[in-house]
């Protein structure tokens, strides 16, 4: 099977500092892979790399077979891949409802002149995307709050808007920075399972960072581990956890309770 | 050591905090815990004095704090390290210690501490010439409890400071805490991690929608079904 | 400190008479880039109607004035235009006092057939919108070219350099009349240099200037910018002999100004404050009396502009005409100023077919000597 | 030699502009504010000198530093006033208001001292010849005084206690606080220090100048902050490079382009600046990471 | 829950017709009908104008989160342009008068884009200097340039500017912004404001909706510009200076930014707030900038700080809130 998503020798240096190097990965459809590794290991990186927010010092990135070398951010996303931050990033003086309906910018292509004068071509655009956006906001139980501003949400509740905000721009990958990142340990597993469903809803592949080994272990397919900028490790959960180099890099001594 | 006594407070017209008593005896670890938006956050601002409850008192070490202005808590030795990190981005690691030794005068002192956190956080060494704000996640975490001990408090209020960490990094940290409390420190933690706050805590307190629900010791709280089911994942 | 505030004068504040009080509005820049400028002018008007109103006004009626600043900025100018002539219906206008403010309200003010004069508003233009607008001064194209023929019949000069705001209408006006006059006559112009409203440093543009080395510099702007300009010029060593305006008397009054700088300027004028003649006196004393300083050119056309319009108004009512605010009396306002012939400040002075006035022009000198600067009559030319 | 006579008038009135925008520079480092009012301090510290030299008699020196003082103090007036309310909403909010303290300050010196522009004494009399070159002493006092000050508060900013409590207040507030810095005291000294060097300006620009208004501050203003923002706002080593590189751009274009359009090719090379080196020439490009 | 009437779009949109048709028949009934005289009258049409000019600022600096400071500039090359277009050509006012209006809009809006394009690669104050450079720039020519009459300014402009005009314009200006900004176009401006990586994110192009708003912007500041022309029928570029652009930007700041209905409550209100303290002469100025300071002070926010009214709900909810007061009243008497 031909991976959806295919990164070469991706690197990237800052200043002096070689943050990224020599990066590798083939995802395919439908697979949730990890990326783990310590503080400051490269992890966010790749995925500012993924998205053209940095341009790398080398390498290629390709998706669904197309290079996407010199698109910018935006296109990058029209073009299948979505993100969220690790430092969440909403609009949030806008209405969560708002919030959703922003990314399907690209899912609607009617113009300003026909938004003006109200044409059908709007109405019937509009219409679209909010019961879609409904739908999605109902996958993460923020129905109720649809007409809330998005910067008054709990904390947790922004990180899933944060989600169904680059759902909604239709990717073929979706990647999460630390989704369940100040959530407690019950809200996490909700997380977990949220996520599971929509691979199988929208039938996208997700590659996730997260420090909870809960979640990754939990359901993650194929685990990378970075260190300074390079892959150390990589597998399925069970031989990443019993990996010695990770766990001396990585997991420490598990203490028991 | 600290009274929080009948404590209110608002965002605007959002009634954030409700009725909220609590205290710590010297030499405790404490812990809050509570799901997203429970008001954990809210509580350590009110205690260093960043925002202001409309009713009751706050008493640390026999004192009223509650109209204090927030650099003079500081001074009476209360440390903050504020959820997401806050470390001055545009400083290098280094200067962002020196700012939270910013009440101490004795150069020497500062140089000292400043050796003992780059020996508990050698990353931090690594880059102290880096300004804070390029520094991943995990590295500004470490950061800015590095600078909270810098003052050398009496109370340590920590905003979970486990977020975004390695787990190494927070078998580590916890560690720390615990270590700094052995040497003296009272410790308010605040976790969604509640499991590994509990294993360190003596005593904790939960809260919910900005009530206080429950009150015992850590053993009592790990062993209680209903936080069993709701903060530590069944 | 002398210089503290006055109250806004009597004629501001409604008094017993008000019912009976014919009004009479006057529109000028009293806060703003050019306040100097309308204060100026309000105070002579004010001076001079007060003292007509002492002398029995028109007839036992005394005359209002409703002022009302416009900040420079024309559409204010029009907002106040509008307000004196329909909020508080006054039968004729003072004003504006600067050339684009003037403009703008000229023009709305002929559809009303309204009384206009402006005392100091020198652009060739201001009197083309309509019968109903006068002014009280001489237009910039006749000092400016009187300015070029003195320097090169008079002084001799064969070059000349010019500096100039080139955001101000009043001084582009002035600066194009002066060029053309000298490339008529042959005077060379081997600089011609700008600056903008709120410039203080003009030494870039001295340096050139120095580095042509004219024998005379034309500096058509008020009094300020053109102290400045010699000042630094002389702190440049230019020697040019410099060529003012009538924006440029009043610039004895600097308060703690170098006066040597000025030494040996000449300038156009309307009046002479030194003239001897009874009338000018009387104004500069009673000028001097009042506001504890000596009056500019500006304040003279405010004083006369005064006086050629209670005049008017004066004549109007003497013929048995009732003031009031219909067309027929401002018609008749208008006849009564266009027959102007009278004996004021700057000179004697009627109107020509376009409401221009036909009168005189000072030149003058300015002298230093022991430590203090004057004005000295250099000559009089018959103006156009 | 016109060109190095046109780089000299370039450097003196630069000199000037270097000196204010130092003033601007202080202010939006540490609060993020355009102080809007700055130039009208320099005007209310220019006629305050002028005020007391020439109407109560005072020496020179006693002036300059009764003008710092009043400047100080009127600056961190304004500061609990105007701008203290407003600390924690947006900043155009603030600017609005600091917009208002300056017209109400214009307005204010108009109504007492009228628009009529005041003489001012040259403090620094006499000119200093080097080489083939002569420079008013004003000029030389302005730019000893600006590059002396340039090197004090970079000095005060870098290494100072209060200086890096004014640079942490201006990241972040709350966790300045939580550091133990008095966050209102911090502000207070800023504008202090801000409004005090605008006094100093405002006394070497009247000695250069001569002559005051009370509308003389509002396009000196205008230019100063130009040259602050072009040298790199909040950087004090780009505002005063920026006030010369302004001061002789101005002088060489009056000189060699057209003194009409003056105005217009500084900005344009403003904006060039800005487009090649979007932070200005020596600020800091702020750097988020995502 | 059963939607109320007024909360149906075809509704609302009868509704707020019927209220603009109200709103003009009644200023031309006060206008014409010699109720109000010319010097109160004219203040509608400088009302109008500046409306425009304010909700067009607020589109690039409340909605998009830019801080321009050279919308004068805008305003002027429209003016200019349509008043030189108006006076070059001779046609019934009905067409000559619109058409130089748009030649203005257009003039400008071109503008817009040659000084977007560079400038909104930066970012806050430095977009704010290079914009207010750009208004410095335009007016310098303006004043140079020999067929813009220079420092004479341009005359003898024909006075098209009527209530009626002005009135229609200020309406299709509001309807035009309000209609662009609740549509995709406007929530990817807003997006912009709110955060400009997510935006991107969301695959909204930053400098395509940045260029195209700040065109937009100068588009209306444009035809406000023409407005100006024809009303004044004096142009003269000393008025466009950066004082203009802070005037516009104060009204949009104390309306509200992303308020629409805050600016043009506030561009009325700063219109007339200085006519109405004629009567203080002197101390106009300096309790006009203390009002401002005043205000600034106790609603940090704006008059409306981001709210924006709209007909339909507002009226919907007095229902409420009426019908709310007479049952709790019903309901005490029937005890
Ligand atoms: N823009 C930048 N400039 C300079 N250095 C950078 C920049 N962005 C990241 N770095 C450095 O690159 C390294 C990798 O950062 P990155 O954010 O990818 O880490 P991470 O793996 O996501 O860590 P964490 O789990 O803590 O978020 C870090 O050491 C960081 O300091
Ligand atoms: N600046 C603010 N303005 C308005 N409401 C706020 C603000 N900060 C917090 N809140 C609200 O106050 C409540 C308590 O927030 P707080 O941050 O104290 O919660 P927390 O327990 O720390 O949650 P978390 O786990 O997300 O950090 C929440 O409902 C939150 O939405
Ligand atoms: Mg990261
Ligand atoms: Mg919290």
């Amino acid at each position: 099977m031909t991976p959806i998503l295919d990164v070469c020798n991706l690197g990237i240096k800052f200043g002096g500092l070689q943050a990224l190097d020599d990066f590798n990965v083939q995802v395919a459809n439908r697979e949730i892979v990890g990326l783990i590794g310590p503080n400051g290991a490269g992890k966010t990186t790749v995925f500012n790399l993924l998205t053209n927010v940095y341009s790398p010092s080398r390498g290629t990135i390709h998706l669904t077979g197309k290079s996407t070398k010199g698109k910018s951010t935006h296109e990058v996303t029209q073009f299948g891949i979505a993100r969220t931050f690790q430092n969440i990033r909403l609009f949030k003086n806008v209405s969560v409802l708002e919030n959703v309906m922003t990314a399907f910018h690209n899912a609607m292509d009617y113009s300003m002149f026909s938004a003006i004068l109200r044409l059908p071509s709007y109405r019937k655009q509009e219409k679209a995307a909010r019961k879609l956006a409904l739908e999605l906001l109902d996958v993460f139980d923020l129905r109720e709050m649809a007409d809330t501003l998005a910067g008054s949400l709990p904390y947790g509740a922004q990180r899933k808007l944060e989600i169904a905000r680059a759902l909604a721009t239709n990717p073929k990958v979706l990647l999460l920075d630390e989704p369940a990142a100040g959530m407690n340990p019950s809200e996490t597993s909700e997380l977990m399972m949220t996520i599971k469903d929509i691979r199988d809803k929208f039938d996208i592949a997700i590659i996730l960072i997260e420090h909870d080994m809960n979640l990754v272990m939990g359901i993650c397919e194929r685990i990378l581990v970075l260190n300074y900028g390079l892959i150390i490790a990589q597998g399925k959960p069970e031989e990443i956890k019993n990996n010695p180099i990770v766990i001396e890099a990585y997991l420490g001594q598990q203490r028991g309770e | 050591m600290l009274k929080v006594d009948d404590i209110n407070v608002y965002y605007g017209s959002i009634h954030a905090i409700q009725s909220v008593s609590f205290e710590i005896k010297e030499g405790e670890i404490v812990t809050l815990i509570g799901a997203n938006g429970a008001g954990k956050s809210t509580i350590l601002r009110t205690i260093s004095g960043l925002l202001r409850s409309k009713t009751g008192e706050i008493n640390f070490l026999d004192k009223n704090i509650s109209v204090v202005e927030p650099d003079k808590i500081v001074k009476m030795g209360i440390a903050h390290v504020p959820e997401g990190r806050r470390v001055f981005k545009q400083f290098t690691v280094e200067e962002n210690l020196e700012m939270g030794a910013y009440i101490h005068k004795s150069k020497s002192d500062i140089k000292e501490d400043i050796g003992k956190i780059y020996r508990r956080f050698p990353r931090l060494k690594e880059r102290r010439r880096q300004t804070a704000g390029t520094l991943s996640g995990g590295e500004q975490q470490m950061l800015a409890i590095g600078r909270a001990l810098m003052s050398r408090p009496k109370l340590l209020m920590l905003d979970e400071p486990s977020m975004g960490l390695a787990p190494m990094l927070v078998q580590q940290i916890f560690d720390i805490i615990k270590e700094l409390n052995q040497s003296g420190t009272t410790i308010l933690l605040v976790e969604q991690n509640a499991r590994m706050a509990l294993t360190i805590a003596d005593r904790g307190y939960v809260l919910e929608t900005g009530r206080m629900k429950l009150a015992a010791t850590a053993r009592e709280l790990l062993a209680d079904d209903s936080v069993k089911k709701s903060y530590l994942g069944g | 400190a002398g210089n503290k505030t006055e109250a806004p004068a009597g004629t501001d504040a409604p008094d017993a008479a008000t019912g009976e009080a014919i009004k009479v509005g006057l529109l000028a820049p009293l806060t703003g880039d050019v306040a100097v400028y309308g204060t100026a002018v309000k105070n002579a008007v004010e001076l001079y109607v007060d003292k007509f109103n002492a002398e029995g006004g028109v007839n036992g009626t005394p005359i209002k004035l409703i002022i009302l600043d416009e900040k420079g900025d024309p559409t204010e100018a029009v907002n106040a235009y509008n307000r004196l002539v329909n909020d508080d219906e006054v039968v004729a206008i003072i004003g504006d006092v600067t050339s684009t403010p003037t403009f703008a309200v000229a023009q709305a003010s002929v559809a009303d057939n309204m009384p206009m004069l402006t005392p100091t508003a020198t652009h060739p233009d201001v009197t083309s919108y309509g019968k109903n607008m006068f002014r009280a001064c001489f237009q910039d194209p006749d000092q400016s070219s009187t300015m070029a023929k003195l320097a090169y019949e008079d002084l001799g000069a064969k070059t000349a350099a010019v500096i100039y705001n080139s955001s101000d209408a009043y001084s582009v006006g002035l600066k194009d009349a002066f060029v053309e006059t000298a490339n008529e006559l042959g005077l060379e112009i081997v600089a011609t240099e700008a600056y903008g409203k709120d410039d203080v440093a003009f030494q870039a543009q001295l340096t050139n200037i120095g580095s042509a080395n004219p024998d005379v510099l034309f500096i058509p702007d008020y009094y300020n910018p053109c102290y400045m300009i010699a000042r630094q010029a002389k702190d440049m060593g230019i020697t040019a002999t410099l060529l003012g305006v009538d924006g440029t008397d009043g610039v004895l009054s600097i308060e703690g100004a170098d006066k040597s700088v000025l030494d040996g300027i000449y300038f156009s004028n309307h009046y002479f404050v030194g003239d001897s003649a009874e009338i000018v006196q009387n104004f500069v004393n009673d000028f001097k009396d009042k506001y504890g300083e000596e009056p500019n050119a500006l304040a003279a056309l405010g004083y006369d502009a005064a006086m050629i319009m209670c005049a008017a108004i004066k004549s109007v009512a003497d013929s048995g005409m009732k003031i009031d605010n219909s067309a027929e009396c401002h018609q008749a306002i208008i006849d009564a100023i266009s027959a102007t012939d009278m004996t004021t400040v700057t000179g004697h002075l009627t109107f020509d077919e376009n409401n221009n006035t036909i009168k005189e022009l000072s030149i003058i000198k300015i002298v230093y000597k022991d430590g203090d600067a004057t004005y000295e009559l250099y000559g009089k030319i018959a103006a156009n | 030699m016109t060109i190095l006579n046109q780089i000299i008038n370039g450097i003196q009135i630069g000199s000037i502009y270097a000196l204010v925008a130092l003033g601007y520079t202080m202010v939006y480092g540490i609060v993020k504010l355009i102080n809007f009012a700055h130039g009208e301090i320099i005007m209310v510290g220019s006629y305050f000198t002028w005020y007391t030299m020439s109407r109560l008699g005072a020496p020179a020196w006693a002036a300059v530093l009764g003008a710092v003082v009043f400047c100080a103090v009127l600056g961190m007036v304004i500061e609990k006033v105007a701008y203290k309310p407003l600390r924690n909403y947006a900043r155009i909010s603030l600017l609005i208001t600091a917009i208002g303290v300056s017209f109400f300050l214009q307005n204010a010196v108009q109504l007492i001292f009228k628009a009529t522009p005041r003489m001012f004494q040259n403090i620094f009399p006499g000119s200093l010849k080097l080489g083939g070159m002569v420079f008013s002493m004003s000029a030389v006092v302005t730019i000893v005084v600006s590059v002396i000050l340039m090197i004090g508060l970079s000095l005060l900013v870098k290494n100072t206690k209060i200086g890096k409590a004014m640079r942490a207040v201006s990241e972040d507030k709350d966790t300045a606080q939580l550091m133990g810095i008095n966050v209102d005291h911090t502000i207070s000294f800023t504008f202090g220090l801000g409004s005090g060097l605008a006094a100093i300006a405002a006394v070497l620009y009247c000695s250069s100048f001569y002559q005051i208004e009370p509308t003389m501050g509002s396009m000196l203003g205008l230019k100063a902050f130009v040259a602050a923002v072009l040298g790199g706002i909040g950087s004090i080593s780009g505002a005063v490079l920026g006030g010369f590189v302004i001061g002789i751009a101005e002088s060489l274009t009056k000189g060699y382009i057209s003194s009409a359009l003056a105005d217009a090719i500084v900005f344009g090379i403003l904006i060039v600046v800005l487009i090649i080196k979007p932070s200005g020439i020596l600020g800091r490009p702020e750097n988020e990471k995502v | 829950m059963k939607q109320s009437i007024l909360r149906n779009n075809k509704f609302r949109y009868l509704l707020n017709t019927l209220a603009v048709v109200l709103l003009y028949l009644l200023i031309i009934f006060l206008t014409s009908g010699g109720i109000l005289n010319r010097y109160q009258s004219n203040m509608f049409i400088q009302i109008g104008y500046n409306i425009i000019l304010a909700v067009s600022l607020n589109l690039s600096c409340g909605f998009l989160g830019q801080l321009p400071l050279g919308h004068a500039g805008f305003m002027s090359v429209g003016a200019y342009a349509s008043a030189l277009f108006s006076m070059a050509v001779d046609l019934p006012v009905y067409i000559e008068f619109p058409a130089a209006l748009l030649i203005g809009g257009i003039a400008a809006g071109i503008t817009g884009i040659i000084i977007g394009l560079p400038a909104l690669r930066l970012r806050g104050d430095y977009l704010a200097i290079i914009t207010l450079g750009f208004g410095e720039i335009i007016r310098v020519v303006i004043l140079n340039l020999k067929f813009t009459g220079g420092a004479f300014g341009l005359r003898g402009i024909e006075k098209h500017s009527s209530i009626s005009w002005v009135f229609l314009c200020t309406v299709i200006t509001i309807f035009v912004i309000h209609t662009l900004l609740k549509s995709r176009h406007g929530r990817a401006v807003i997006s912009i404001r709110e955060d400009e990586i997510a935006a991107e994110a969301s695959g909204i192009s930053l400098t395509y909706y940045k260029t195209v708003t700040f065109a937009i912007s100068a588009f209306f500041a444009g035809v406000a510009g023409g407005l100006y022309a024809h009303y004044l029928c004096i142009l003269d570029p000393s008025n466009f200076g950066f004082m203009k652009s802070v005037e516009i930007l104060v009204m949009v700041v104390l309306g509200g930014l992303g308020s629409i209905i805050g600016s043009v409550v506030s561009a009325s209100v700063l219109t007339v707030i200085p006519e109405l303290l004629r009567s203080f002469a002197d101390y106009r100025m300096v309790i006009y900038s203390l009002l401002l300071i005043i205000v600034m002070i106790f609603k940090p926010s704006g008059l409306f700080g981001r709210y924006d009214f709209s007909l339909g709900p507002a009226i919907d909810s007095a229902f409420r809130r009426i019908r709310g007061l007479i049952l709790r009243k019903g309901g005490a008497k029937n005890k």
